[in-house]
């Protein structure tokens, strides 16, 4: 495995370089992990990706580097430090360094001599593709994808120039690393197949966006908010294609809003934003709740409080995701754990809303959003569609059959006297809580919905009674998911260890390296990596933690909220603690290392 | 207290049901609910055909009182909700009855936007110039020095202007009516309802509880009917009627129809919307299987 | 102890007329306790308040009555079943009834008669006087405290007639009943001086007013929301006296931001909402948190989820006001638990949120907001102003002394050269996380606060040891808040018995009721009333809970949220719950049942 | 990275630095930052006495970048704390930076009742057109048909013209000013600021990143300082000005102030505030007990 660091100001170019490298490495057969970590402006400071691959999966990102590439001289100034011993780093002649690693080229020379002084980082990428041996032609169709026409040739030349200023023998020692499928740092043997040329590269943007639309996602508004904001644009490219509706809100409270209304009406709907945007979004996400209608809303998390760091990455909104609500009512929130786990989760998140009238939250953050790996193609056969009515071709007629009702299986049966007589009850009190649901336009039916107490028919109704059913009903709900849908814990490593390590949401990968890099180190540890949070699984933590000397929980975040809800769901406390919270993503060898130390502490 | 969805079974289905209501006895509210139940008979629009949608509030409970599909949601929100319920299902009419306080007070930035959007929806505001479910404090459109038990010493801002905000941010349908003229307010409420995009209809509405100025007799004082002279194509002179209000020239408060031209709806520009109801589309498998594709 | 209850439509008068007999029972020595049962409707529909009075302090309500007075039909036919044996019934002639408890007076035709039928509820007051042996003439002061002019002696008239239309005889039990100092069910002989006539009648809302006004309030913002309204117009009604702003804002969002931009610019401000509203005001808290400015927020509870029932009383929003908040950031929760009560410990939250530079949340709820209490004049020399610059004086010449600082003491040094070098830091590290405040105006500073990360100037500042740094100084604020200012639960009956209640805020009353009534029947089991519940005092519930067979929580909500927040930060779970969820207050008796049978189930 | 509240010690202390900013190079913000320099220098006041509020976005940035007091709140939220601000110190003057989508998206319904409201702010709103931090997304201004990232077949909405809907809602002070003019901006500017009551001035202002239609040269192909023959206390004049934009004559888009009459401000209407600054009031002891006493 190979950690490469790219860096420049924004504006130079980095992310559209990073992006070249990754493809034509992934082109190449290389799996790779790129994560992006970006200041929050449009021109200047300093930008990085690091681009790790090998020809295993590479499943997390190191912040120990091999190979630096300098676009401006900060990237050297701050990076040298993770560069291990043997790594390299290209830079510009211009810029200063008395490293002995440093591969000094005259990037900005030879493209200011090309007539664009902003190909000088083509110039790297060249240099790059000759260490590491890859067909340099092979560039041009990736270019081509990338640029606009008028571009390609003038990168070509200078990517070129580069590949000619370095030596097939100056990569001699990275290729060895790069492509050694012993590697110890590797993660996972799993899905090793070692080519990698046709998996795809993800990030959990695109994986919702798809996921979404392979549960049949019909409407979709938000309102602009880092790192929440490329699920918008990627679907909104492509609503005309999909046949969907994206609209940016006015603000987050009209963006959740509009998907209740929306869904309301039978479409398909779902909203994202971030922590500080899903604030705005608590009334309408309890109004969900009240009136019973399926909502999927994304937060990409990002460190907080408010602003924070707009475009770093963080786990500081659980509390906010289970907790922030007026009053009580179910919900289901789920983390996914990686790119292509993001893609299912999210269809899985609206089979579950349809099912359960209700809302449901899925939480990444800025890690997986920015972030890209490559998986392997996602399987579309896996995926039904929700079912938003009896049949395609009459979804519009609402045809007074008892099978014209929403969700994805029989959920109550629809009485026909009801119908018969005009007496349609949206709220009607059933054993498993789920009432049967009509869409409005039926022939025979009104379709009441109310954020105020209601009885059955969705009138107003503030008797005690009223209240007392229709809350009991509606909590009934949480009951049958917990036993036909809740999905517990992911076990990694060793079932009964005396060290468990808890973890949820995107750090499954740092987590799951760590957990095998303990192994190695003769550590065996047992880890719960959580998907669902709300309702909370408990088998997994109860019978794991009952002979464990150490229940650790890894976070990103200050106060450990996931170790809280653990504790509030069942008793059990956290021996210690590995949080991190700087906006940076935590990485295996922080994990092991705090892991270790903790151990030897006692 | 219980209601039932049972409405009088009538061949043609359009007829109308008013359920038990909540309001106090003299309310304007009732005057609204019978022109709309009229407007909607005469244009025999089937109830099961119509969203009627409210926020909380008064006036935001028209809904409960009628018979239809109701969605009563959230305080000032649900004209996203609305908008965004007819862009799922256009077979459908909808219809939002909102308070001046939730319609432009809680709700004013979804207004802007619901104006500019121009979504076919048809928004009947209650303008009774004060908050009445939470006991009478000022609203948007209270008068200035309005006192209230949350301004004692008077309402101290400027007066909210529905209608010519309205007209200033694009609004192709804009009336004003009144809850004690039915017959004219009927007529409005149909033009509104047969608009095709956003349309506004400002209604004076006594609150006998609360607002003890702006009675039936100070709006039958004020209220004048535009005449023939009036030309609702004309931008220029909806302008001038809406911004004509009682601190004027003593000519009186014009009502009607103001304002009425078409302009490009949303649905118009919206090619994925011309295919058909939304909730019957979505991506094809093929397609998704396209961008995956894609991503290799 | 007497109950009464007094019940008719929306726009009878009802309220005037309990407020009436609420004011005759405590000038004639009486101490009341009061409860409104609204509906969310301006006329019509059913409402009726319970006035329970005795010689000792009444501290809850109670369910089961001894009176009733029934302005219409619905009064007699919804409430007789909880009519005891010996009560009476005073209804209208016109009514209909055979229980022989009813005494039926002509109160409508003497209002129609004496040309009013809006006085018919005055015949009953009147009627009242008469069984209660009350100087019925004291009644014209108190009308002419509550009524029009024009409307006292039409009043009086109807009162009079109703006066004479009962004997004294007829009261004799039921005074008897009401003077018993010795009463089984008292619940409190601390404060026993049965005269209550000096006393003051007192609801959580005026409390609350209040409270703030004595901690210094100058600006206070809202929007309109039962149960949290009546806080606002009472603050209007005198802010031309009480030299304050009171400001009605365009919606929640508005309210919250304005409260922060008034306390950043030096005023003591303070909003209030109830739960649907306070979903608004999320975003608006965090940025306080963030940014570190004092704020007081009132969250006066009805149930939920959302609109709910707009004017009944729940303990829903305990979750809402803790864990709602993007990221993470230190706030203190406290609920007040009675009507005096509400007067402190708004006093407090000022203190605190000034201290420590923060937001409060205060929970109150219908219960206490709408109903009143005869307590003891409120002790205005507890109190002290919050410090809002060195020197009254000189406010606005913000004087360069180090001790121009906000909040109660000294906390932290202010760096003269700072000032000296324009090198002013808003957010300079401390090490008890408290900054030196400054106000904007200052002639040598500039007041910097931002919401995204920033560095002790208060300038953006992205680097990961800004984030760590503050995050840190941010919540070190709670371990100091822990140690000096943490108030732990209130201990109620026999501490170390088997049988532990946790409870928190308004069911301070009713629980001690509670608890008195078990102590009579031999059951003694000890209480704890939480006030405080972020960051939650976790001493008392540890040392009680250790020999507990039984540790029962009683809440006012669906889901038991204390029951979790408990287990969350001690891991204690509860044995059993006493929960209610109609929106209608848990009543001693209601409590003491469910404790019975649960104690007697093992 | 990190700076210091440092700052030319002038002895009229007028002087104003400029902090690094992170604006791109040749952003239309620089004009209005330097604009905003220069007329507060010529309005010598000290920038201790200034409180320069902002919400999130590259506009809302400002305050970072200039000396004086600092309050850099939430998207969209900065007018109500501005407004309060200045309700609890009138000794200190408050300004507000807003973007187009600050002030008129997330923060319409704040921009609604400011206006109203008539407290003596001075709002600045950048009006690029397009929303900058975030890369790219059509704001409220944004043009009919404007294509981005997220309106990729151009945006539906009608576009909102803030200067008209800011008269119409009762402005006393209205101007519109370009970025690339920072002469006349800077003299709009002055006169916002010493005007009493809520200011609004509406400045074009390219962002060369994002917002490729409407570039330097699209405004200075349009913009048409208004003449002496304009008078701003004439309010038909002064909306005739407002509503002419780029789809009007050819005649170009007026700047300048378009309209200017005081009316009675919050703080003229609030005994209170008269009486002095707010964060020296308060109750006193014996009002209080007053109060109390009244309960007995
Ligand atoms: C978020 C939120 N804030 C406040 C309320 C309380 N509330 C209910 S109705 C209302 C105002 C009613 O006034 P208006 O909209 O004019 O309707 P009207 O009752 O006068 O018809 C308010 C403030 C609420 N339900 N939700
Ligand atoms: C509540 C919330 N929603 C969204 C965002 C993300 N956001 C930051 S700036 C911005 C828009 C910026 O556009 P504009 O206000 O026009 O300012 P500009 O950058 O163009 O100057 C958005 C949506 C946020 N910070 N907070
Ligand atoms: S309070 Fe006013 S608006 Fe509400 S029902 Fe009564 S009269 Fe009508
Ligand atoms: S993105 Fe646009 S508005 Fe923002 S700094 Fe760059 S040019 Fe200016
Ligand atoms: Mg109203
Ligand atoms: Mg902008």
């Amino acid at each position: 495995m190979f950690n490469i660091l790219l860096g420049g100001a924004a504006g130079q170019g980095v992310e559209t370089t990073s992006a070249v490298i990754e493809k034509i490495l992934k082109a190449n057969g290389y799996n790779v992990f790129v994560t992006r970590d970006l200041m929050s402006r449009v021109r200047g400071g300093h930008n990085f990706s690091t681009l790790r691959f090998g020809r295993n999966p590479v499943i997390a990102h190191d912040h120990t580097v091999d190979g630096i590439l300098a676009v401006n001289q900060e990237t050297i100034d701050l990076h040298i430090k993770d560069l291990r011993e043997d790594g390299f780093i290209i830079a510009d002649d211009g810029f200063i360094t008395d490293d002995a690693r440093a591969i000094m080229l005259p990037m900005t020379k030879t493209a200011v001599e090309l007539g664009n002084p902003r190909v000088a980082s083509s110039v790297a990428v060249g240099a790059l593709i000759r260490l590491f041996d890859l067909p340099v032609e092979a560039l041009r169709e990736i270019l081509e994808e990338t640029l606009k026409p008028e571009h390609v040739e003038i990168n070509m030349e200078a990517a070129k120039a580069g590949y000619e200023s370095v030596t097939y023998e100056q990569g001699e020692s990275s290729r060895r690393k790069a492509d050694d499928t012993d590697d110890k740092s590797e993660t996972s043997q799993e899905n090793a197949h070692h080519d990698y040329s046709d998996w795809i590269t993800l990030s959990s943007s695109e994986a919702i966006a798809l996921g979404a639309l392979a549960a049949g996602l019909q409407f979709y508004s938000a309102y602009p908010m880092s790192p929440s904001t490329k699920i918008m644009e990627y679907l909104a490219g492509i609503q005309y294609e999909a046949n969907i509706v994206v609209e940016q809100a006015e603000d987050e409270l009209a963006a959740i809003n509009a998907v209740v209304g929306a869904s309301y009406a039978g479409a398909v709907a779902m909203v994202s934003t971030s922590g500080g945007g899903y604030q705005l979004m608590v009334e309408g996400m309890a109004s969900a709740g009240m009136m019973e209608i399926p909502t999927v809303t994304v937060i990409a998390m990002r460190p907080g409080p408010v602003t924070g760091l707009p475009t770093r990455t963080e786990q500081g909104d659980l509390n906010l995701a289970i907790f922030a609500g007026n009053g009580e009512y179910p919900k289901m929130v789920l983390a996914v754990k990686n790119q292509s786990d993001a893609f299912y989760q999210t269809a899985r998140a609206h089979h579950i809303a349809q099912k359960y009238q209700m809302p449901v939250v899925i939480l990444t953050d800025q890690y997986l959003s920015d972030g890209t790996a490559t998986v392997e193609p996602l399987d579309l056969s896996l995926i039904e569609k929700v079912r938003v009515s009896a049949s395609d071709e009459e979804a519009l007629a609402y045809r007074d059959d008892p099978a014209n009702q929403r969700g994805d299986e029989k959920f109550g049966e629809m009485k026909e006297s009801e119908l018969a007589a005009n007496e349609y009850k949206r709220y009607r009190l059933t054993e498993d809580g789920i009432s049967p649901r009509l869409l409005p336009g039926h022939p025979k039916a009104f379709v009441s919905v109310d954020t105020d107490s209601h009885d059955e028919y969705g009138f107003i109704n503030e008797a005690a009674e009223a209240r007392i059913a229709q809350m009991d009903k509606r909590m009934r709900k949480l009951v049958k998911l917990i036993a036909e849908d809740l999905t517990d814990a992911e076990q990694i490593g060793t079932a009964g260890s005396d060290i468990v390590l808890v973890a949820w949401g995107s750090m499954h990968g740092p987590l799951k390296e760590a957990v095998n890099e303990l192994a190695k180190q003769g550590v065996n540890v047992s880890a719960l990596v959580y998907g669902d949070l709300w309702p909370l699984p408990t088998e997994k933590i109860k019978a794991e933690a009952e002979n464990a000397a150490h229940i650790i929980n890894v976070e990103q975040n200050f106060s450990g909220q996931l170790a809280g809800l653990i504790r509030r769901q069942t008793g059990i406390a956290m021996t210690d603690s590995v949080l991190k919270y700087d906006g940076r993503p935590l990485s295996a060898s922080e994990i092991s290392g705090a892991v270790l130390r903790i151990v030897k502490k006692g | 207290m219980s209601q039932s969805n049972v409405q009088e079974m009538n061949p043609n289905k359009t007829s109308y049901t008013t359920y038990n209501t909540a309001w106090c006895p003299g309310c304007g509210d009732f005057g609204i609910l019978s022109s709309l139940k009229n407007a909607l008979q005469d244009l025999q629009l089937d109830p099961h055909k119509i969203i009627f949608a409210g926020g909380i509030g008064q006036a935001a409970k028209t809904p409960q009182y009628i018979s239809g599909n109701r969605f009563c949601g959230l305080h000032g929100r649900s004209i996203p909700a609305a908008v965004a319920a007819k862009i799922a299902n256009d077979n459908l009419t909808v219809i939002v009855n909102t308070g001046d306080g939730d319609g432009f007070g809680e709700g004013g930035n979804h207004f802007l936007a619901a104006v500019r959007r121009n979504v076919n929806i048809t928004h009947f505001a209650h303008d009774n110039q004060v908050y009445g479910l939470t006991l009478g404090q000022a609203s948007p459109t209270s008068l200035h020095g309005y006192v209230t038990g949350s301004q004692p010493y008077g309402y101290l801002s400027i007066p909210f202007n529905p209608v010519v905000t309205a007209l200033i941010l694009g609004a192709g349908f804009v009336a004003r009516g009144f809850a004690g003229d039915q017959e004219q307010l009927t007529e409005l409420m149909k033009a509104a309802i047969r608009f095709d995009g956003y349309a506004l209809v400002d209604i004076f509405q006594p609150c006998v509880s609360f607002n003890k100025v702006n009675t039936y007799s100070w709006y039958q004082e004020r209220v004048r009917p535009l005449g023939e002279e009036h030309d609702p194509t004309d931008f220029e002179q909806a302008l001038k009627a809406a911004l004509t209000f009682e601190e004027a020239d003593g000519a009186g408060i014009p009502t009607g129809i103001l304002y009425n031209v078409e302009k490009p709806t949303y649905w118009e520009q919206h090619e994925v919307l011309q295919r058909g109801p939304l909730l019957k589309q979505g991506a094809t498998k093929e397609f998704i299987q396209e961008q995956i594709n894609k991503l290799a």
